[in-house]
């Protein structure tokens, strides 16, 4: 297991260069100038040529590349172009929210979505199966913005029961955390409940197939047994798979929700940051972004001994 | 007694903190929040004292500033002449008008704690307007450590003598920034007016968060979750009407002005007779309204420097204001022989403030027989290309859009759009020394009265060469809740005399 | 095994057998309803020049945001332009998009698929190269694309297309692993067919039911991203309505006029409901593993 | 042979089945999948139930749980009755109730019947927390007794295994464990032994037996192993295309067997006396393999992965006409070797020698020329043809591969189908119009077409019906003699290598144990692995083509046809 563990680390290495040279690459290949941000409209090109200088932006690529690489692997993500605060601090600070709202998301969604997609699969072709499949191909269907914005006129504006916008850290007491959080982590589910619910009813009409089922029956085992003991946890690995290959949709739908909702939270700052040429921010928010993927993805694979006890590393 | 805190919701969100670096409102906004200015300029555009007295001699040549009593930085230093002297240095490296000041500069120093003498080599009439001015690049006066840092660098410490504290380990760039009161700083005894007079501070804490979606920040105000909206689309007001508790106004009745600039390097509007046409295609009225939707907020206004300045003027301006005239472009552009070059027009997607004016305008264009190629783009790589001096069809371009606060473009030497000396003007590079000698012109007039004729024939040059496209004049109204009172009518919004009721 | 084949089949036999499906599927009324649904939709985009009463980018600064009324029937938006023309005509990029989208993603990933899936010393580096593309969450790496190109029509699908890619790999290759362990694979090995011949001749049909339904949900998705990416601004130029950005630029208009997302959502909505909706049907007919229990 | 003749007339009637019809579920019109099907079972009795693939005993046996898959299968007429209950007006409620506690059923693949993720303690446990009120302990002690009693070793341990880390024929004790935990009246076997080896096989055959004898269990035994049928039944019901065809007790229906399909199905069964030895040839041989090894595994990357020594100093030659068979049980090697000789996979060491060409070590492209010397027909007929290619696309691709021109390869193709004796116009058809026994003579013909030198055949017919399998052997046969074909016969099935080779290897764990000409290995068999495995054939010594025993046929030597 560990060396399985330390394996799949080792593994990242590679992915994670790979994604630093095509980021940095990338950015570089932009048009735009930090500096231009910097100065604001009425600089002279003179004046942003000094400002690019002192940025280091006219050294050549590779010692570019090379100076990051090297404070990176020193920890250092470096300070923001445009705000000259240190990255690693901005981070820090927005990361929280994101992470949390997406906790409460995959919390809400799989507490949602698993029982849809069992149900679903159970009631293979009945008007139950159609009305889950609907709503999920809808929640599919629908852009996130949209969404939010339906949310917030019924749920904020016109029952007035949660705030509009905002957020609270859960520190600063749970049910302020909850109330700002619910409307977000919803709009958020709506995509990770349709992806979950159809996987779950796939994997469960999957397994209900499968002779053990049928053994269980045989056995003369209640219904609700057979379904959550027998099938569920059988079903469990491709449930567990989409919950982390979908958290690249989760990620996407945080930029968009945290706008909508005035979240301060990684999403924006990474957009802020494209929009602003801010090298430094950029790249270590894609390099976070994707090793957090990864993370999530390695601990879903490990997850699954958990539930499959044929599966050891 | 409990804090009273102002919830502001502003333009757009602080990312710089250096308010001499950048040009950026918000930064330049924040400048005010915490540094603190010589002299500033009350609300009938004159320079008043603000930190010092100042004094001119007769020949014009020698100006002295003498700091008043009391003046103190946030870390408890007294400010002192060699501060004074060094934010003017590092002012002077990157505002133009400071600039042009520094070029006639021969002596500026501290003479004692109190006193800084500013002594020219020839005269430079306007120098108390460019200093008090309130837009652009203020000179806001920092400590001398901070100010010794390289003008092409940001700086790292954020301490001023204003009005407000910054607090640093609050800020998050781009989401919020938290100001308290500055308990020790003194404020001058005359009431408040523009960025003069005194600023009186009367709640504990302002926090400036930033909405990057408009609706979002109606909704918040109408709910009551946030006290002040700086800016509010106008299409969205009628979302307030609802809410009782929300006054919507327009603090700053100067406004705005959108403009269009062509590119003089390149075809077809090296031509001036292609200008003109463009000129004639465009109609400001379709373009404010496409903007702003309701006529209360827009002014169809022709005056380069501004309807309700000093030296606003409209002569020459009938072809954009008064309608659209597709027939006389079309002949004009017959008569420059126009042979159907695509206009490359860059049209930014994420400045919603900017996104309107391309759309309709080559929408106009093409009807005016314009071929257009219009290329949405993020504001940043407007920002990148403008400054390339290529041919469109090598990543250069033709025609871009932005917008000014009637201050920053009130007179002819803050303007930077009628400056005409080729690759040294701004983005597009003119090469017209007509305009240059009247700028002269107007540096070197003794009054106000021939200072106000020379505006008036550089009004009628734009024009007619057609140096750039002035769309119009807008305002944007702010909107708060009842609690709040006192603003300053002022085109920078400040937190000073505001009240917060109960 | 009996022997369902029919003889009124036979016309259709090449294609049922290319597809794999199981002889005598049924297809449900509700696919029938969604194809015939996307049907109509794709029609009324194609054919909107010919119908709409306005062009869609033809403006009126003084008819802003109208209500609808008998000369707009759906209204006006900011802009002063009629909403049900360009609500009509704005089908048609967002299904080019789509269309373009999946089928520049299906045939870049099929091919990188083969290739990794059949010889072993590509494809660890292949994929390597597909799991970082896979790490970088898809809407930012397209904000950053769309920013490298600008946001014309063709950086939008290759912007939405880029993250789809390495998705339509790893399910190529998977197929393609599978399928060469197959006995019939080992079997023309036997009989001295050639490397790509297999590839071409035996493995790339395999792939074809599932890419089918795999290039429904791209094509359904890189609609919706459009939409995301013209709210964050780096979507395809406002001269070019489509679904998402008129929804974009409406979208601040939402309590004012909600038309302007409405109308636009509905039709988007409709849309990708049924090539969704398609996608699934078409996974039920083709995925073999469901196929397994039928038989 | 020892068949069982105990008298049930005064035992108890458990099971009555009368006229059970059982219809598709949809489609009125088709065929009914069981057309009046009766049975009658007495306690203590074993009711073995034969017949084709196909002919509807899982069906029956389903209904019979009230398990037929819903939307599917329904009963459309007739009754069962399980003792006193009648099982086809049951509710869902009532027919939980009997399950297990009256009547219990233990399946095929012991792998797939169990649940993997659960322990397989407490699968058996969740019988009885389910129908009994047991405390936690005490039914934690009634599991492990059962499981003590279907002679599990170190029940403790296994009582907290899962599944995967059981053999097949422990898995298949835990199954029926958990059938007979409740001492259930009925106990339904479909096919509980069709994925065991035969050693395992037999002990799994006499557990049951031994369990019934304890609890006086009534059995219904579905197989098509008409050997095991022989060992075990009491009763033999045939059943052919849904309907029992004929009924009788074990000795009459073997001795004197009434319907012609009974018949049929009897004389497909292969003897395992071998065949007559054909006159040794003095050619070359097609193939010579000499010290073969395979190494699976090993490498890695931070751990060494396990190695499995898969085959290890092989050495053996085939002459043109003959026949060499492999045997030996699941992962013995065999396939590894046949797929070393094909060079699927590289060998590890060691020479092949096809056609006087050494191809052990040959890169693939050069080995391209030289594959027509050497074919293979795969185990499974349906998955061994690309289903997406018509037959004759897939006849064609060789010869074409070879050069020849497609209208010369239709033409091969077409003569080809008369060989095997399908119809030319079946040319345009596709794999799955064709029944599994067609199948597989499609992939002999396309095999056949290269003109191979070596026909490899590597389970060929092992996923066949009896009775296919017998004309497949045939044509197998026929198409050696016509072109002098060498065979490597792979089958783990010691009927079928008596019946067909010449030679035979025997194999274990990667190793051959014996080698040598059939009837001396399989009639005297020398190493004792060998001896095992013909032991435990089921019903070796009864001759069912000829229905009568085989008397001695263990000491014979082979002359007798
Ligand atoms: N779920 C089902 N749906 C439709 N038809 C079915 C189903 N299960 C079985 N059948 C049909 O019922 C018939 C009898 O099948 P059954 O499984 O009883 O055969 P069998 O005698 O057990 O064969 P085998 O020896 O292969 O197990 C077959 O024609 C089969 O196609
Ligand atoms: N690709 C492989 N990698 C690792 N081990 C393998 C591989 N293929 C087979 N083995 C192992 O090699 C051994 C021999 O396998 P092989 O398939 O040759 O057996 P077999 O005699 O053909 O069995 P069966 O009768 O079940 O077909 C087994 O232990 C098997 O698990
Ligand atoms: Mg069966
Ligand atoms: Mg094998
Ligand atoms: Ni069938």
């Amino acid at each position: 297991m560990l060396s399985y563990i330390l394996k799949r680390v080792l593994a990242t290495v590679p992915v994670m260069i790979i994604v630093a040279v095509f980021v940095f690459l990338l950015l570089r290949l932009t048009p735009g100038d930090p500096a231009a941000i910097l100065a604001g409209d009425a600089a002279t090109p003179a004046q942003l040529e000094r400002i690019r200088d002192n940025l280091g932006l006219n050294d050549p690529l590779y010692v570019q590349f090379f100076t990051w690489t090297g404070q990176m692997l020193q920890g250092d993500l470096g300070t923001s172009l445009i705000s000259n605060t240190s990255v690693s601090d901005m981070i820090a600070s927005r990361l929280g929210p994101t992470i949390n709202i997406a906790v409460m998301t995959i919390i809400i969604s799989v507490l949602l979505a698993v029982p849809m997609g069992v149900i679903a699969a159970w009631r293979h072709r009945t008007w139950i199966d159609f009305a889950v499949m609907s709503f999920s191909v809808l929640g599919f269907s629908v852009p996130v913005f949209v969404i939010g914005y339906v949310l917030i006129q019924i749920f904020a504006i016109e029952l007035r029961w949660v705030p509009v916008q905002g957020y609270a850290a859960p520190s600063d007491g749970i049910g302020n955390f909850f109330i700002r959080a619910i409307l977000p982590s919803l709009t958020l589910a709506t995509i990770y409940v349709a992806l979950i619910a159809r996987m779950t009813r796939a994997s469960m009409l999957e397994v209900l197939g499968e002779d053990y089922i049928r053994t269980a029956r045989a056995k003369g085992v209640r219904e609700n047994t057979v379904l959550f003991r027998h099938a569920l946890r059988n079903a469990a690995v491709p449930i567990l798979t989409i919950i982390g290959t979908g958290f690249a949709l989760l990620i996407s739908g945080v930029v968009v929700t945290e706008s909508v909702f005035n979240i301060p939270g990684i999403g924006r700052l990474t957009v802020d940051a494209i929009l602003a040429r801010d090298y430094p921010v950029i790249q270590a928010m894609i390099l976070l972004t994707a090793g957090i993927y990864v993370l999530v993805n390695l601990l879903v694979d490990i997850s699954y001994s958990i539930f499959d006890p044929r599966i050891r590393y | 007694e409990e804090e009273k805190v102002i919830t502001a919701v502003m333009h757009s969100g602080l990312r710089v903190l250096d308010p001499v670096i950048t040009t950026a409102h918000i930064t330049r906004n924040h400048g005010y929040m915490v540094y603190d200015v010589l002299t500033a300029v009350d609300e009938n555009f004159q320079p008043q004292p603000q930190m010092a007295e100042f004094a001119v001699s007769d020949d014009g040549l020698t100006y002295t500033f003498t700091l008043r009593d009391g003046l103190k930085f946030h870390d408890g230093a007294p400010v002192t002449g060699a501060d004074v002297v060094a934010s003017l240095t590092r002012w002077g490296k990157r505002d133009s008008g400071g600039q042009m000041i520094f070029d006639v500069t021969a002596n500026l120093e501290a003479t004692d704690d109190k006193t800084v003498v500013w002594t020219l080599s020839e005269p430079f009439p306007p120098l108390m307007n460019v200093i008090s001015k309130q837009s652009a690049v203020p000179p806001f006066i920092m400590p001398k450590r901070v100010a010794e840092t390289s003008a092409d660098e940001t700086i790292t410490e954020y301490i001023g003598s204003g009005p407000f504290v910054f607090e640093t380990d609050l800020y998050e760039p781009g989401v919020s920034v938290t100001y308290t009161k500055f308990d020790d700083y003194v404020p001058r005894d005359e009431s408040a007016s523009w960025m003069a007079g005194g600023k009186v501070v009367n709640v504990d804490k302002v926090v400036w968060t930033t909405m990057p979606d408009s609706l979002t920040a109606i909704n918040a105000l109408a709910a009551g979750e946030i006290d002040y909206l700086e800016q509010v689309q106008v299409d969205l007001l009628p979302i307030l009407q609802s809410a009782p508790d929300v006054t919507v106004e327009t603090r700053d009745p100067l406004g705005y002005v959108t403009i269009g600039r062509p590119n003089f390097l390149h075809p077809p509007f090296d031509n001036k007779k292609v200008r003109q046409a463009a000129l004639e295609a465009l109609n400001q009225e379709d373009v404010l309204a496409t903007m702003m939707g309701d006529p209360e907020y827009y002014k169809v206004c022709g005056a380069i420097f501004g309807c309700d300045t000093p030296l606003g003027d409209e002569a020459g301006s009938e072809p954009i204001t008064s309608g659209a005239h597709p027939d006389k472009a079309k002949a004009l552009l017959e008569e420059a022989g126009y042979d159907g070059t695509p206009i490359v027009l860059m049209a930014p997607t994420d400045v919603v403030s900017l996104v309107n004016q391309p759309v309709v305008a080559a929408q106009a264009l093409r009807q005016a027989g314009f071929n257009v190629d219009m290329q949405p783009m993020d504001w940043q790589t407007v920002v990148n290309r403008r400054a390339q001096q290529s041919p469109p069809a090598e990543g250069g371009w033709n025609i871009f859009f932005t917008n000014w606060m009637v201050p920053e473009i009130s007179d002819p030497l803050i303007n930077v759009m009628v400056n005409g000396r080729g690759d040294d003007a701004w983005f597009g590079w003119p090469t017209d020394d007509a305009i240059e000698a009247l700028r002269s012109d107007f540096v070197a007039a003794a009054s106000d009265a021939e200072r106000k004729e020379i505006a008036v024939k550089i009004q009628e040059h734009v024009m007619d060469n057609v140096n750039y496209i002035h769309l119009g004049e807008y305002t944007m109204p702010q909107a708060r809740q009842n609690t709040i009172q006192n603003i300053i009518p002022s085109p920078v919004p400040v937190f000073w005399n505001m009240t917060k009721g109960d | 095994m009996t022997d369902h084949s029919s003889s009124s089949q036979s016309a259709f036999q090449p294609l049922i057998r290319l597809l794999s499906l199981p002889a005598g599927a049924r297809i449900g009324i509700g696919p029938i309803f969604a194809a015939l649904m996307l049907v109509i939709i794709v029609l009324a985009a194609l054919l909107a020049p010919l119908y709409v009463p306005y062009d869609p980018l033809s403006m009126d600064a003084l008819a802003r945001l109208k209500p609808p009324s008998d000369t707009h029937i759906l209204g006006t938006d900011q802009y002063g332009r009629d909403i049900f023309s360009r609500v009509m005509t704005g089908g048609r990029v967002s299904l080019l998009i789509g269309i373009g989208a999946a089928i520049v993603s299906v045939t870049i990933g099929l091919a990188i698929g083969l290739v990794a899936g059949f010889f072993r010393t590509a494809d660890s580096i292949i994929m390597r190269i597909m799991d970082s593309l896979m790490a970088i969450p898809a809407i930012l790496l397209a904000i950053a694309l769309v920013a490298l190109n600008g946001p014309s029509l063709h950086s939008v699908i290759l912007a939405i297309t880029i993250p789809e890619v390495p998705r339509v790999v790893r399910l190529v290759r998977s197929v393609v692993l599978s399928a060469r362990e197959e006995p019939y694979v080992e079997a023309a090995i036997a009989l001295g067919s050639s490397m790509p011949k297999i590839l071409i001749q035996h493995l790339m049909p395999n792939t074809l039911a599932p890419l089918i339904v795999q290039g429904t949900y791209i094509c359904a998705s890189a609609i919706l991203i459009e939409a995301i990416l013209s709210f964050l601004g780096a979507g395809v130029s406002t001269e070019i309505p489509t679904w998402g950005n008129i929804m974009a630029e409406g979208r601040t208009f939402f309590q004012i006029k909600p038309g302007l997302i409405f109308w636009p959502g509905v039709m988007l909505s409709l849309c990708i409901l049924s090539i969704n909706l398609l996608g699934d049907t078409a996974r039920d007919l083709l995925d073999p593993r469901l196929k397994k229990r039928e038989a | 042979m020892q068949f069982k003749s105990k008298d049930f007339t005064n035992a108890e009637q458990v099971l009555t089945i009368r006229n059970l019809t059982v219809s598709l579920g949809a489609n009125l019109r088709a065929e009914p999948v069981l057309r009046g099907v009766d049975i009658d079972i007495r306690a203590g009795e074993t009711l073995c139930l034969v017949g084709e693939s196909g002919s509807g005993k899982s069906v029956t046996s389903l209904a019979t749980m009230g398990l037929l898959p819903k939307n599917a299968l329904e009963i459309t007429g007739g009754r069962i009755d399980l003792k006193e209950v009648e099982i086809t007006a049951a509710s869902a409620s009532q027919m939980r109730d009997l399950r297990a506690k009256r009547v219990a059923m233990i399946f095929q693949e012991p792998m797939t019947a169990l649940n993997p993720v659960l322990r397989v303690g407490e699968q058996i446990e969740e019988v009885l927390n389910m129908h009994t009120d047991l405390s936690g302990a005490e039914a934690k002690a009634r599991t492990l007794d059962i499981m003590e009693q279907v002679h599990l070793p170190d029940v403790n341990r296994i009582y907290s295994a899962f599944p995967h880390q059981l053999s097949g024929g422990q898995r298949q004790r835990i199954m029926i464990a958990m059938a007979l935990v409740l001492d259930p009246d009925l106990l339904i076997a479909d096919e509980p032994t069709t994925a065991l080896d035969v050693t395992t096989q037999q002990q799994i055959l006499k557990l049951i037996a031994e369990m019934q004898e304890r609890h006086g269990t009534a059995v219904l035994f579905i197989t098509h192993d008409m050997g095991v049928v022989a060992e075990i039944a009491d009763t033999v019901c045939v059943m052919q295309k849904g309907q029992i065809v004929e009924r009788a007790p074990i000795r009459q229906l073997l001795t004197a067997p009434q319907e012609d399909y009974t018949r049929k199905l009897l004389r497909a069964v292969p003897n395992l006396a071998p065949r007559p030895a054909r006159p040794p040839v003095s050619e070359a041989p097609v193939l010579t393999v000499s010290d073969l090894k395979k190494t699976y595994g090993g490498g890695g990357f931070l751990r060494k992965r396990d190695e499995v020594q898969a085959a290890q100093n092989v050495n053996f030659a085939i002459a043109p006409g003959q026949t060499l068979g492999i045997v030996g049980e699941s992962g013995s090697g065999k396939s590894t070797v046949a797929r070393c000789i094909m060079r699927l996979i590289d060998p590890t060491d060691g020479s092949v020698r096809v056609a006087n060409t050494e191809v052990a070590d040959l890169s693939r492209r050069q080995l391209q020329p030289h594959r027509k010397h050497f074919q293979i027909v795969f185990q499974d007929p349906y998955r061994s043809l690309n289903p997406r290619w018509t037959v004759a696309r897939s006849l064609c691709e060789g010869p074409i591969n070879f050069g020849t021109s497609k209208d010369e390869a239709m033409a091969h193709a077409r003569d080809l189908m008369e060989l095997v004796d399908l119809p030319r116009n079946a040319l345009d058809r596709y794999p799955h119009q064709f029944s599994g026994g067609q199948r597989q003579r499609i992939a002999i013909a396309r095999a056949v077409a290269m003109r191979p030198n070596l026909l490899v055949a590597d389970e060929a017919v092992s996923a066949l019906d009896v009775s296919v399998q017998a004309q497949v052997l045939e044509l197998l046969d026929d198409v050696q003699a016509r072109f002098g074909i060498g065979m490597l016969f792979i089958t783990h099935d010691l009927r079928v290598a008596a019946q067909i080779c010449d030679d035979v290897i025997v194999m274990q764990r990667g190793h051959v144990v014996e080698q040598g000409p059939a009837a001396a290995v399989l009639a005297n068999p020398a190493h004792e692995y060998t001896q095992s495995l013909i032991e435990a054939a089921p019903g070796r010594n009864w001759d069912f083509a000829n229905f009568r025993a085989l008397e001695g046929a263990a000491h014979q030597t082979g002359d007798h046809a």
